[in-house]
Formats: C-alpha cells, structure tokens, sequence
C-alpha cells in the first residue's frame, strides 16, 4: 500500500515551478515505487487486501492485490514513471501561462485512481476508482479549456463515460444481488452460475459499460475527440493506459466473473475486436492531425487485444484452457506493449508539438534533422506498433495469431471459419498499420520541412528525451525479452483460468518463444536480431571490397527539371492516404470540393484550394442523429411548462382523478 | 319533538344540506356574475356552519359549535365581504371568463360527481355499521372539492381562483364534520387561522398582479416557461 | 554448431547466387516470348556488380533514414531467405520464426524501403510508398488466408514443419482446395514482387511506377542492395510457394545426395513458376492502379474458398 | 422546554428584525438567532441520540431522530444562507437591484387595506426588511413542521412554509416573480388542501381506534402506534391524497410546475433554502404519511405509489435539463430529480431503502443549497441567469465560485467521490434487490440523462475562455466564506462522517423501517 500514500499531491500552489516539480516528482516516485511493488505483486503473488482508513463507514474502501492487478499495475508504473520524467520538461515552457498546480493535482488523481481502479476489491470502491478516474480525466482532457473544440471534447467523454458507468453499475448489480455481498471475492466464477439469460445480461452490460471506456467500435466516438485536446503528456496516460481500464475491466469479468460464458460471446467479442481494428486503423489512415491519427490507432489496438480476449473466451466456451491462456496471454502481451509505444508516440508526438506548436502533418516535415532523437524514438514506436520484429509489437501480434490458428483446428463447430478469417483481418489491420506509420513517419519526419514553424524546431529538453526513451528502451526490451517476460503470466493465467503456460511458451534456454506444445510455432526476436547483426556482414564485405573506393556525392533530387524542389512538390499525407480512401471509399464516402482561381484560362491557376474529408460515419448516422432526436424531443417536452397555471392544475388534476380511482380500485 | 333527538334524522337533515351544498357548488360552475359567484360561495359556508350545528346537536359534540360560528365568521362574513371589496377596488369586470363554457362545465361537473360517488362507494361498509353519516356525505364532500379544483382550471381570473380554491375547502370542511365530527380544535383554529392568512396572501397577490399586468387574467401570465 | 553455421552459410549462397538468376531467367523468358532478344540470363548479376562499384549520389534533403534503408531492406529480407526451406526441408534458423516471421520481416523491409521513398523529398517517391503501402496492404489478408490454410493442414506454422508434412502427402496438391490456395498465393507473389498486371518492374513511366517509384533516387551500391534484396525477396516467395505445395524431392534431411537432388528439383521448380510468371506477364496489361483491389479481391476469395473448402469438404 | 425555545427562538429573531432599526441590525438579529437555532438543533439531536424520543406538552411537540435530523438539516441551512444573505443582499442592494419595484412601474394604485404599508420607506430597506423578517419566519414554519406530533398541526406548519415564502418569492418585484409568486401559492394551496384532505381521511380512519375529539387522536406517535387497525379502504385514499398533497410540496411530477418559477424568481438564499430545507420538509410529511400507511396497508401499495411518482419525477427533469437556458432553473429541475430519487427510495423501503433515503437527504441538502449559492454568485457577477448570457468562462472571472459550481453540480448528479453517489448507489442496490428492475434501470437511465445535461450547461458555463469586461462584481467575505463552508462539508462528507451524523441518520432510517 505504499505507493498510495505518495499519490497525494500539492494541487493549486502558487509557485508554478514548485508545483511542477513537486507534483510530477511525487507522481515520478509514487510510479516507481508502484513499479516495484507491482512487479513483486506479480511474481509472487500474496492476495493480498488492505482497507484503507477512511471512508463513511457504511461502504468498505478496500484494496486487493492479485496478479491481474498488479499486472496491470505495472503497465501503468512504467508509463507513469516515463511520463512524469516527460512532464518535468514538457510543462516547463507552459509556467505562468497556465495553473499547473491544477495540472499537477489531476494527473495524481488520475494516477491515484487507476491504481485504485486496478486494485479496488469490490464494486462500490472499483465505483468510486472508475468515476474519479472518468472525472480526473475530464478535467485534464478539458485543461486548455478556452477552445471549443476542446471542451466539447471532454463533455462527450464523460458522458459517454458515464453513460458506460451505468451499465457497469447494472451488470454489477445483478452480480451483487446473486452474491449477496459486494465484495469482488465472492464474485469468482460467479456469473456462470446464473441462469443463460442473465449470464448474457450480465456479459453484454459488462462488455458494452468497459467497452465504451476502451473506445471499442462503435463506442468510440469519444476518443478521437478527447485524446489529441489534452496537453500530450495526458493523452499519452490517456491513450497509454486510461482506455486499459476498460480492457482490465473485461478481463476481470470475462475471465475472473465468469467461469466458462457463453461461446456466442467469446464470438461477439471477437467480431467487436475485429471490426475495431480494422476500423479503427481505416479511421487513423485518413488523419493528418498526428494526434488524432494516433488516437485512432488506440482503437485498432484495443480491436487487436479483444481479438484475443474473444478467442480465450470462446476456448474457455469450448473447454481449451491451455488454449485460453494463450489467448489470454496474448491479449494482455498486447495491453502492456500498446500501453508503451503508443505512450512513446504520443510523448513523440508532444514533442513535435511542442517544438512546431501544430498537431497537422501537412505543416511538419524534416524533423528528423532538427530533433533527432525524437525522430528516433517515434521510429521505434512506429515500428512497434506496425507489429513488425523484433520489438514488442511483433511479439504480441504473433502471440494473437498463433492463439487464432490453434482455435481453428482445436473447435469442431463452423464457427470455427471466423478464426482465420479474423486472422486475415487482423493482417490486413496490421499491413495498414504499417502503411499509415510510413506516413505518420514519413511525412512528419522526413523530407524537407513544410512550414516556418517545421524548420524551427527544436530539440526537446532533457527530461522529455528522457521520457521518451525509457518507453523506447521498454519497446526494445519487451520485444527482445518476450521470453523472459513471458513466465509473469503464469500467475495471472492461474488466477483466472487455473492453468500455467509459461514453461511450455519457451524453449531453447528461453531464446525462442514457442506457441505452446499443440500447434507449433517458433519465432525468436533475440535470435532475429542476432541474426540482423550477423548478416550485415554481408554488406560489409561488399563495403570492403567495393564500396571504400565508390564516391559517394550529395547532390539535388530530381525534380522533373522544374527549377529545385520545394516542400511543395513533397508528397502530402493527404495524398499519401488517397489510394486508401479511394478503395474504401463506400466506408469513408469522401467529399471533395477544389476551388480553382484563375485569371487567363481554365488551366493556368493562380490559386488552388483543394478540401476534402471523409464521412464520420458513426457520428453523421447514429450519434448524430440520437442527439438531435433527444434534443428535439427535449425541447417539445417544455410545452409541458409553457407558462400556464392552468395546464398545471389540470395535470394535479388528472393525477388526482387516476389516483383516486386507482385508490378505490387496486 | 322526537325529532330533535332523532340521530336518525339529523343524518338525513344532514345528508339533504349536503346535498345543497353540492348543488350550490354546481351553481357557481353555471353562474356567470362574480358577485353572485361570492354570495353563492357565502351561502355554501351558510350551509356547511348550519350542517355542523345540526351535528353538534345531535351528536353532543359542543366543540363543533365553535367550528360552525368560526365558519360563519370566516367564511360567510369575513371572506366574502373582503373578496368583495376587493372586487370593488381593483375594478374588474364582474363577469367570470371561464376556459370551457358553461353547459360543458355542468356536464363536466356531473361527470367529477360520479367519480365523487364511485370513490365514496368504496367506503360504504353497511355489515360493520360504522361510520354513521357514510359514504353519502364523503362523496358530496369530493364532489365538491373535485368541482372546486375544476373550478380553479376553469377560471382565468387570478380573484375567481381564490374563491375556487375556498369551495375546495368546503369540500373538506364538510367531509370533516360529518365523518369525524370536525377535527380537534386546535386543529380546526389552526386551518381557520391559515385559510385567513392564505385569503391575505392571496388577495395581495391579486391586487399586485392586477397593478402590474393591469389585468387579472393569469393565463396571461406565461413568462416564465421551459 | 558449426553444422548450423555451415548450414546458414550455404543456404546464404544459395539465396544471393540464385535470385538474381531467377531474376534473369524471368526477363529473358519474357524477351523471348516477347520475340526479342533481351539481355542475357546473366544480366543481373553484371548490374549488381557494376552498381556495387559505382559512385552513388545521396539526394540533399534526405536524412540518415535513406541511407539506413538499403541495409534493412537488404537484411531483413535475407534473414527471411534463411527462414524458407529451399534445397532440404529443413531450414536453418527456422527456430527463429515461421512463416509469419517472415511475412513481418518482409514488412519491416518494406516499412523502411517507403520511408525510403518518402525520405527523398520527390513526389515520385511518396507516390510509390503510398501505392506500394497500399496493394500489400491489400494483399496481405490473402497472404495470412493462405498460411493459415497451409499452417492450419501442418498443425504449424514453422515452414520446416509445414515442409515435412507436404513431403509426405505428396500428392495432396491436386486437392481443390490446395489448388485454390495455389491460386490464391500466386496472385499474391505477383502482388508482392511488383508484377504485371500489378505493378511493371520494367517501366520508366513515373505515373505507373510503384516499386521503381520508391527506390528511383537511390544509385550505386544502394540500389544494388535493393535490387538484390528485391530478387530475393522474388525468390523466396517463390521457393516458398513450390515447397509448400509441390514438396517434391525436397531433402528431409541433411544428406549430401539429397540436398543435390533437391537442389535440381528446386531448379526445375523455379523455372516452372517462372514460366507461370512470365505468362502472366504476358498475357496482361498493366492495370490501374484502382482496379487492383479487385484482383486482391479475387484472390481473397480464393483463399477463403480454399480454407473453407479444406475442412468442410 | 427545549423544543419551545428552539421553536421560538427564529419567531424572536423575526420580532427583532422587524423592529430593528438598521439594516445591521437585522443582519445580526438573522445570523444570532440562526446561530443559537443551530445549537439548539444540535442540542435536541444529541438528546435524542441519548434518550430515543423528545416531546413535550403531552405529546404535542415530539422529536424523534427523524425530527431531530430534519431540524439539524434545516438549522444548519438556514445558519449558511443567513451569512450568505448578508453579503449577497448587500450587494443587491448596492448594485440597485432593490429600487426599482414592478409596482412603481404600473398604474399608481393605493393599496387595499389588507396591505401592510410600506410607502413611507425607501423600497430597497423595506425589500431588505421583508427578508429579514420572513426568512425567520419561514424556518419557524419548517422548524414547526419537523418538531408537530399532531398531523394537524403539521399541515397548518407546512401551510405556513408556503405562506411566509410567498413573498421571498416576490422579493425583487419582478414581473416575472409575481407571477411565479402566484403559481408557487395557487399550486401550493390546492396541493396542500389535500393534504389537509388526506389528513381528515387519517383522522377518520383512526377515530375509531383511538378515540374522538381528543387531541391526541390526529397525533402521529400514537396512530403509529396503532397503524394495523386503522381502517384500510380510508388509509389507502388518504394516502393517496397526503402524497399529492405533501408531493406538491416537494415538488414531484406533475406537480411540480411551480418550483422551476418559484427557485428562479427568489433571492439566491431564499431559493437554496426553499429547494433544500423546504424539500426535506415536504417528504418529511409524506415519510409520516408513509410510515401509517405502509403499517397499515404493508409496504406494498404506498411503495408502488411512490415508486411511480419518483420515476415520473426523474423523467420529466430529463428533457428539461437537457435543454435548459436558466441555471437557476437547471437547478430547480435538479431539485425535481432528488424529489424523485428521494421518494423513490422511500418507495423501495426496507432498511436499505430508508437508509438511503436519510443519507440522500443530509448529502442533498447540502449539495443543493451550495449549488444555489454558487448560483447566486454567479448571477451576481453576470447580471444574468442564463448560460448564454453568461457565455462560458466562469471559472477565469470568478474562478473560486466557478470550481465550487462545477464541483457542486458533479456532486449533484452523483459522481463519485462525492457523497451522493454513495446515496444513490444504495438506492439502486436496494431496489434492485427488492426486485424493482424497471425502476432500476430508469434510475440509471435518468440519471445519465441529468449528468449530460448537468455537464453540458454548467460545464460550459463554467469552462472557457469566458467574454472580458464588464464590471466585476466586488468579492465578498460573506457570501464566499458561506460557500466554501459548504463546499467544504461537502468534500469532507465524501470520504467522512461524524458517527453522531450517521447514528442519527441510522436512527431516523429506523424510524421509517421499523
């Protein structure tokens, strides 16, 4: 319980450098001592329970540590340790401008209130943890609340937090009244115990409540809004490890509540994840604000874990705990390393945003040469998240996809088919993943510099290379040391599906990381990487032989033989994603509109202004809609109160008149 | 002179006051002249003070006399010689506006009876023999507040309102004496002493509103929506 | 140890001697059909040569990012060369990942070889990245339909493994199903290696340029690094799809005789599907760049077919 | 003897304001007396806590911990406004907002003789002297309606309550607050005739039982008492009517029309006590009702009753929050929401239902009338009621009544740590586990309804980049001194509670479930 107490931070000082340093400073050693006592949580598992002393006496605000917990601990420790090293630095410049002290206060808060989220041991606490972390969120998200934008961001966010709040509260209600107690504890495998039609209740109330809070298709409408208006550092907690909670959530019910639900809904989750990656990734293509491209890749992230999570579930349906497990593992593989990179890119992308002061790729270009080391950290994170080896990205995605091909033959039923057809996706997910990096990479990054503010940059300070580069080191290790990481996992699979996978997921000495004994499968990031090395040898000796004598020249890119190449000619990211936006145009429905200015002819312009955007299609045909309908049936409820007494004494009427004979009769 | 001491008959002689007072209740619906509307609502009282002397007689009750000469003061003398300087103050038009017209109110009035009647039957209980005036006079006393209430809906005038809301209370009063004999006294001072009070705040209320909106029709009175 | 080093080494000979001669295979074949004479089957390998010697000229506006990318692209793709099994079934650091592995290490060359192209500052280049970006991303669910149809049969997705289960099923290829995902990988070979009808790696017209598009600032032993990597890439695409599905004479074990053999069927093999390549190429124009998803499409759907059909029938 | 003196205590304070010959004095004779109101509020709970039940005259005023809670509730409200006002009429005052009167811009009329005359003075000290004496008053009424064995008796106190706020209603002398004035008394009489309806009916009921024409006959402890023999046919439309009745009163749908005008048009005090205090009242009468009638007739029938009422109640707030322009509204639609919250959790019953129910009401009421003074604050500063006047941007004008604002309307509409959630999360539990699906799942359902609406208009109003200019309004020790007491019993009920508190919460919930 240590780490608690270090959570409570000095909100609203009047020296905003004190405040900066002293909130994000305990936030630093509050996120490193929960590292240790995560890590510790993990490994040896004590199931431990604390009561905290205070609250109104009448709830228990009670704590557990188990290896779920503590697993999820963890991912939120490292990030908040690296993203607090960030802050220092990022925040610096914002002093006198801005209330950090307030800053400061939310970020505990919210760092507080996921620890607690992750450990709370019954429902009203967990509760309490939820809404606290909703509305710490809120108020960072809404921190640069002058702009519209922003504040419109944030109200969406929470009430569609609380709006998810609502079906928790319901799901864990009916949980709560077959147990009897609210105590977590008592909920072990409970939910099966229903009878099928609550367990269905229970499991789409539960699924669609942490849904909306992991920003799962087509709940997510919220995130793209509310991730890129917060200060960066926030989105990058936001992105990193807010929406986990939702994905904590569902593993704490999915695997914890239920002992073995429905296969159907093994199957729901599965098509959720695959709908929400793909989705998800399509949405992320058509962005060229590099804050809200990355937001949309948190959804196709949280798609890809779901994936797995609906896969261990329909094996837990099925009777496959081995397989379960996998898919489990996998899933939470994917938490933990999505938890780091898109931290690192959001970090990454704070940088460039705090050196360029816009978010819109079109005006970056050429950073790699002015921040270098940004440059590289985001590289690292865009090949993470591309899931290409050897980094962590790569490992978890394998994991999925060998967790999908032993289901296919390990289930007798059709259902079987979705398994590799999900696989197809989720390599059509990942290939476009890779695709939009090249371009968040490409055109932020490389090339000439597209704006003033673009050719200005500057390096980052210190700390937020600092920040940046603990998470790319953590990309690096978590994708090198899979295997040796990999064994934490028996304790949580033990706790919630009671078998351990981690002696059968390695061999080799722990080189290579193997899909289990059933269905084989070898692959070794060490070993690749290894190998990477050894074979430049080959291009060395080339080098040696031919190339110290080769003249190597700098000189201009060819530019059609118009005179010298501009930014302008550069290819935009706009256009980068045109091929994408026309195959799938029957999703995007794109709408264009060029206005041409011109003084001689047709063809000869002296101005051109191209604009074009694509459908939100959620929003213009469900989200929309809803609002206007609710707000116009709203405003024809107020001639309900039109101002006349005499409507009013009637309705007092009428309900005396039906109460009166309602009386006499029943 | 049996009679006198006949409980038996005093409950008729009751039960056909009651009745009257239903009828005058119906009266003022149909009537369309303020004033008139103000001598009708004192002559109901009239009845309701008779009726609770009658049983104050017959049941041996002294205290309900108190009641009967606090309503002949309140509500026959006090009220309406108030309301009526008022309407003579303020100078409005005597004639009362009412929402639905008048043949339609009756009907509407004979329709609350009936509901008025069903909700009584429900406490007709002759096996057990209690409650000696019954379910007859109750229904008049919810006929009449219901025919009050439908009053205070059917009046546009802030003033016609007022003593709408004081033959709802009629109702009451009736149902009070003749199912239970009026209430403890402190009780009935009590709601005497506010009815007083509330005809205060109310009249000037009516007073204020006619200053303000040189009117007192409070339909126009709709600024405050939503 | 020193059998696995010896192992890796041959097969590395292997992988950089023969893709360049597939590579000249192909464009003779294809002059011949063409009735041209066209250069000599040798040709690759005199350009390599030449680029390797020559000077390059590294554009103004590029960063480190452009001179890394050859080595990566050149790398990764030969370290999924190691992965496949060519002349024996077994491979040599097939330990060290299956057949996903080296469909990700493919895209990891990729990945680099269209920042490559955006690195320029030319049009050119992000024109080529974005299209080459798009039709592998286009072909990728196929590709993933296929090694899961070829994986699933093996219970594995380790290519030795998959190998070994081929050999002794010899003739299961000419099941409808194994056909279909012949079919299906075969659309995506020609995807993936930039061939007509998909893309033409032998134009010199910017606007139908894709692979051409991203590497066209890059000179000298550069472009031969990428060259290279792109004819084995070639290769191993190509030994991977005759080895899963016509295991023929593939070596089980380590054998000298056998290895022999195998290599002589894995000649003949190659020049089989180059064959089939160089028909393709033939007999087709060009097509529109948005007129490839159609293609993938039919491709997807042959794949699925073919799973669908390998275990419902 | 306790209980006369602390009855009387506002009555003295009201005879001194009305006699006090400067504003000051006023103000000290309010905020004295309010002060001893308030020990003496903790004196009787504290007794009650130690010995069960206080009553007094044979019964006539009777205290138990029901009483005891409604009374702290009150006194301590009451306490809070009276220092509140004193800045905030001040300000009033200084800002013109008193001169000009609705009457001086109609026809010159003399007034009738029922008309206390205040001509002769200058209209803001005799505006200023109208609340003075009537606030005192009003809390004497309500004091009155909690301390009453005799239901009676209660309903004259709780007639009392709408007579002497009508004209803190009127207090500005707006157009609009005559008429809100109007409504507010119209509705009210007819709600409360009722009730007095419903009275008669309990009276009648039990007459039998124990006795005519004694006092003691209409006294809630002793029809308690004998609640199983009343006669049922009578309780049952008696309840039904005392639920209208008392259910007007506090403002339940569709009775609840005049409470949006009536919260609008007072001063910002009079509205927090009215929609806080008042509110507790008027359930406090429907709870006594309820506790005969559900001894009499099983908990069955008034609970399906209540339960409709309080869902109709948080429906019909929905729509309204939703698109509300008027914070002073928005409030008063939230006070129409805890109505219903609150009798619905009567309605589901049991201990866990009367506990949340008690629990509800102390955290409620001291959300809502923090919730008003912010409002008042905030109105002050913007010469305005409505969000798009104010235009956003409180929190950089006035930020500490812009943080209390946005804390308090979280609060209000249960978010977490706050201490209505917990309230409410033990409403749901408990109806849930009665078995109340339907209303369960409204519950939520309206409930995230009024959050949307609650966080759209207050949390614009009080985010952004704000309008600059205009004249600020000075800050004043009183009014935020006052509300940052609040804010901070607020915060610190979250996470704590004096076990006195609880105990007596506890006491009062045992009250109603036996």
């Amino acid at each position: 319980m240590r780490w608690e107490l270090t959570r409570f931070s000095p909100g609203g000082l009047n020296a905003p450098r004190r405040a900066r340093i002293l909130a994000f400073g305990l936030a630093l050693a509050g996120a490193l001592l929960e590292i240790a006592a995560a890590a510790v949580g993990v490994l040896a598992p004590a199931g431990a329970v604390f009561s905290l002393p205070f609250g109104v006496e009448l709830f228990s605000w009670t704590v557990r540590l188990n290896p779920l917990s503590c697993y999820f601990n963890l991912a939120l420790g490292i990030l908040a340790a690296a993203v607090s090293i960030y802050s220092f630095g990022y925040l610096r410049d914002m002093e006198g401008r801005r209330n950090l002290g307030v800053l400061g206060f939310f970020y505990n808060v919210l760092l507080l209130s996921l620890t607690l989220v992750f450990t709370a041991a019954n429902v009203f606490f967990f509760l309490v943890a939820w809404e606290v972390m909703a509305l710490s969120a809120y108020f960072l998200v809404s921190f640069e609340h002058e702009k519209e934008a922003t504040r419109r961001a944030g109200t969406v966010f929470l009430i569609m937090s609380h709006a998810g709040t609502g079906l928790l509260l319901v799901g864990f209600l009916i949980l709560a009244q077959a147990a009897g107690t609210l105590d977590f504890a008592a909920f072990h495998h409970l939910a099966s115990k229903l009878p099928p039609s609550q367990q269905g209740l229970v499991f789409i109330l539960f699924f669609l409540g942490f849904g909306v809070k992991a920003g799962v298709i087509p709940l997510h409408v919220w995130l793209p809004a509310a991730h890129p208006v917060a200060p960066s550092n926030i989105s990058s907690l936001m992105s990193g490890i807010v929406i986990k909670t939702g994905i904590y959530g569902m593993a704490l019910v999915f695997f914890d509540f239920f002992d073995a639900p429905p296969v159907w809904a093994g199957m729901v989750v599965l098509c959720a994840g695959v709908v929400s990656a793909l989705l998800g990734v399509l949405y992320a293509l058509m962005e060229h604000d590099l804050k809200r491209l990355l937001a949309y890749h948190s959804i196709e992230n949280i798609g890809i874990i779901l994936i797995g999570f609906g896969a261990a579930l329909v094996f837990r349906g099925m009777g496959h705990p081995e397989l379960a497990a996998l898919a489990l593992i996998a899933a939470l593989y994917h938490t933990l390393n999505h938890a780091i990179f898109k931290g690192l890119l959001f970090l990454g992308a704070g940088s460039v945003l705090h050196s360029t002061r816009t978010r819109n790729m079109e005006e970056m270009g050429g950073l790699i040469r002015r921040m270098p080391v940004t440059a590289l950290c985001f590289l690292v994170g865009a090949v993470a998240i591309s899931g290409l080896p050897p980094l962590n990205g790569f490992v978890s995605e394998w994991l999925t996809y060998q967790a999908l091909l032993a289901g296919f033959g390990s289930t007798a039923e059709l259902t079987r088919v979705a398994f590799p057809i999900a696989g197809a996706l989720l390599a059509l997910t990942a290939a476009l993943a890779a695709a939009c990096f090249v371009k968040a990479f490409g055109i932020s990054f490389l090339a000439l510099p597209r704006s003033e503010h673009a050719a200005q940059a500057q390096e980052a300070p210190v700390s937020m290379r600092i920040g940046m580069g603990i998470l790319a080191a953590g990309c690096l290790a978590l994708g090198l040391g899979a295997t040796w990481f990999l064994p934490v996992f028996d304790t949580i699979t033990a706790q919630t599906i009671g078998v351990k996978m981690g002696a059968s997921l390695t061999a080799a000495n722990g080189l290579v990381l193997t899909s289990g004994t059933f269905r084989g499968g070898a692959v070794s990031t060490v070993g690749m990487a290894a190998m990477l090395v050894l074979l430049s040898a080959i291009p060395g000796m080339f080098w040696l032989a031919w190339g110290r004598r080769s003249r190597r020249a700098s000189g201009p890119t060819w530019d059609c033989g118009l005179p010298g190449l501009t930014a302008d000619n550069e290819y935009t990211a706009t256009g980068f994603s045109k091929p994408i936006r026309m195959i799938f145009s029957a999703l995007y429905r794109p709408r264009r509109e060029i206005q041409a200015d011109y003084e001689v002819s047709l063809y000869y312009p002296t101005a051109i202004r191209f604009e074009s955007e694509i459908e939100p299609a959620f929003e213009k045909h469900f989200y929309d809609p809803l609002q206007a309908w609710l707000f116009r049936f709203a405003g024809r409820m107020r001639s309900v109160q039109a101002g006349s007494i005499h409507a009013y004494l009637a309705y007092i009427f009428v309900a005396l008149i039906a109460l009166l004979l309602f009386g006499v009769r029943g | 002179m049996d009679f006198l001491h006949n409980p038996e008959f005093g409950d008729k002689l009751v039960t056909l006051m009651a009745a009257f007072v239903l009828v005058f209740q119906i009266a003022m619906v149909g009537q369309r002249s303020l004033i008139m509307n103000i001598r009708l609502f004192g002559a109901q009282s009239f009845l309701l003070a008779a009726i609770a002397a009658v049983i104050a007689h017959y049941n041996h009750a002294p205290h309900i006399y108190v009641a009967a000469v606090m309503t002949v003061l309140v509500k026959v003398i006090l009220v309406p010689v108030l309301l009526e300087r008022l309407v003579d103050r303020i100078e409005i038009r005597h004639e009362i506006e009412p929402i639905v017209n008048v043949p339609l109110s009756i009907v509407i009035s004979g329709g609350l009876t009936l509901v008025a009647y069903i909700v009584g039957e429900s406490f007709y209980h002759p096996e057990t023999g209690a409650a000696s005036l019954g379910h007859n006079t109750l229904a008049v006393a919810i006929s009449v507040f219901l025919i009050g209430f439908f009053m205070m809906i059917n009046r546009r005038k802030a003033l016609t309102q007022v003593f709408a809301l004081l033959t709802l209370e009629n109702g009451i009063f009736l149902a009070a004496i003749c199912l239970t004999y009026g209430m403890p006294l402190v009780v009935d001072l009590g709601v005497f002493f506010d009815v007083l009070v509330a005809v205060l705040v109310l009249g000037i209320l009516v007073y204020r509103i006619r200053e303000t909106f040189e009117s007192m029709d409070v339909s126009k009175l709709r600024r405050l929506r939503g | 140890m020193t059998g696995a080093i010896l192992k890796t080494l041959a097969q590395l000979v292997l992988l950089l001697m023969l893709a360049p001669l597939v590579s000249g295979f192909i464009k003779m074949l294809k002059a011949r059909l063409q009735m041209r004479r066209g250069p000599g089957i040798l040709q690759p390998y005199r350009d390599i040569h030449k680029l390797l010697r020559k000077g390059m000229v590294v554009p103004d506006s590029a960063s480190w990012l452009f001179s890394a990318t050859p080595y990566v692209v050149f790398l990764a793709t030969l370290l999924a060369g190691l992965m496949v099994p060519m002349a024996a079934a077994d491979t040599p650091v097939g330990l060290f990942g299956g057949v996903l592995a080296v469909v990700y290490l493919l895209g990891l060359s990729r990945f680099f070889l269209a920042l490559g192209g955006l690195d320029t500052g030319s049009s050119f280049g992000g024109l080529g990245s974005s299209r080459e970006m798009t039709v592998s991303a286009l072909a990728a669910p196929t590709l993933m339909l296929a090694v899961f149809t070829v994986a699933i049969g093996a219970g594995s997705t380790t290519l030795a493994q998959i190998a070994k289960v081929a050999i002794n099923q010899q003739w299961r290829f000419l099941e409808p199903s194994q056909i279909l995902a012949f079919a299906a990988l075969f659309l995506v070979l020609i995807a993936e290696t930039g061939r007509i009808p998909v893309d033409n790696p032998a134009t010199h017209l910017e606007l139908t340029m894709i692979h051409e598009a991203m590497i066209l600032e890059y000179s000298g032993p550069y472009l031969a690094l990428i060259e290279w990597g792109a004819s084995v890439k070639q290769l191993l695409l190509m030994t991977l799809l005759i080895n899963v599905f016509w295991p023929f004479g593939l070596a089980a074990g380590w054998s000298l005789a056998g290895l022999a053999a195998g290599l002589a069927w894995l000649l003949v093999k190659l020049a089989v599907v180059s064959c089939g390549v160089v028909l393709v190429e033939t007999a087709n124009a060009k097509m529109r760049l948005f007129r490839v998803p159609e293609l993938m499409a039919v491709a997807f759907v042959l794949g699925a077919l073919a799973l669908v059909s390998t275990f419902l029938f | 003897m306790g209980l006369l003196v602390f009855l009387l205590i506002p009555v003295v304070a009201a005879v001194l304001s009305a006699v006090a010959p400067t504003r000051r004095d006023m103000e000290n004779a309010n905020i004295a007396g309010f002060g001893v109101t308030f020990v003496l509020a903790l004196l009787i709970a504290a007794r009650v806590l130690r010995d069960g039940s206080v009553s007094l005259w044979d019964g006539f005023l009777y205290a138990d911990h029901l009483s005891a809670l409604v009374c702290l509730l009150t006194a301590s409200v009451a306490l809070v406004c009276s220092v509140y006002a004193v800045g905030y009429l001040r300000e009033d005052e200084s800002s013109g907002l008193l001169d000009d009167d609705a009457r001086t811009a109609g026809g010159r009329l003399s007034p009738p003789v029922l008309l206390p005359s205040d001509e002769h003075r200058p209209p803001a000290a005799a505006k200023l002297r109208k609340y003075y004496v009537l606030t005192p008053l009003f809390v004497f009424a309500m004091l009155g309606v909690a301390l009453a064995n005799n239901l009676g008796v209660m309903w004259v106190a709780i007639e009392a309550t709408t007579l002497a706020s009508v004209f803190l209603v009127t207090f500005y002398g707006r157009v609009t607050s005559l008429e809100a004035a109007w409504k507010y008394a119209i509705i009210g009489g007819v709600g409360l005739s009722m009730a007095l309806f419903g009275t008669v009916l309990v009276y009648y009921s039990g007459h039998r039982v124990v006795g005519m024409e004694t006092l003691a006959g209409l006294n809630w402890s002793v029809l308690a008492g004998h609640a199983a023999q009343l006669d049922k046919t009578t309780m049952r439309l008696a309840f039904i009517l005392a639920l209208l009745g008392y259910g007007t009163k506090a403002g339940l749908a569709p009775m609840h029309t005049w409470k949006p005008d009536a919260y609008s048009e007072a001063p910002a005090p009079a509205a927090a006590i009215l929609s806080s205090a008042m509110l507790n009242c008027a359930l406090y009468g429907l709870v006594r009702f309820y506790i005969l009638a559900s001894r009499c007739l099983g908990p069955e029938f008034p609970g399906r009753l209540l339960l409709i009422f309080g869902m109709l109640s948080m429906g019909i707030s929905v729509p309204f929050v939703l698109v509300q322009r008027n914070f002073r509204r928005l409030l008063a639609y939230h006070t129409i929401d805890h109505a219903g919250i609150m009798v619905t959790a009567l309605g589901v019953g049991g201990k866990l239902g009367a506990l949340a129910l008690m629990l509800h009401m102390t955290y409620h009421t001291v959300a809502k009338s923090l919730l008003f003074l912010c409002a008042g604050n905030v109105s002050q500063h913007f010469k305005t009621d409505l969000f798009d006047k104010v235009k956003g941007g409180v929190i950089r004008a006035i930020p500490v009544t812009g943080a209390v604002f946005l804390m308090a309307m979280l609060a209000i509409v249960g978010m977490p740590p706050f201490s209505l959630f917990q309230s409410e999360f033990l409403i749901v539990r408990a109806a849930f586990g009665a078995g109340h699906y339907v209303p369960t799942a409204l519950f939520i359902l309206f409930g995230t309804g009024i959050f949307a609406g609650a966080l759209l208009h207050v949390g614009g109003m009080v985010l952004g980049e704000g309008q600059t200019g205009g004249t600020a309004c000075p800050a004043s020790a009183w009014r935020d001194g006052s509300m940052l007491a609040l804010a901070a019993a607020l915060v610190t009920m979250a996470f704590w509670l004096p076990a006195p508190l609880l105990e007596l919460i506890r006491g009062a919930a045992k009250v109603i479930a036996g």
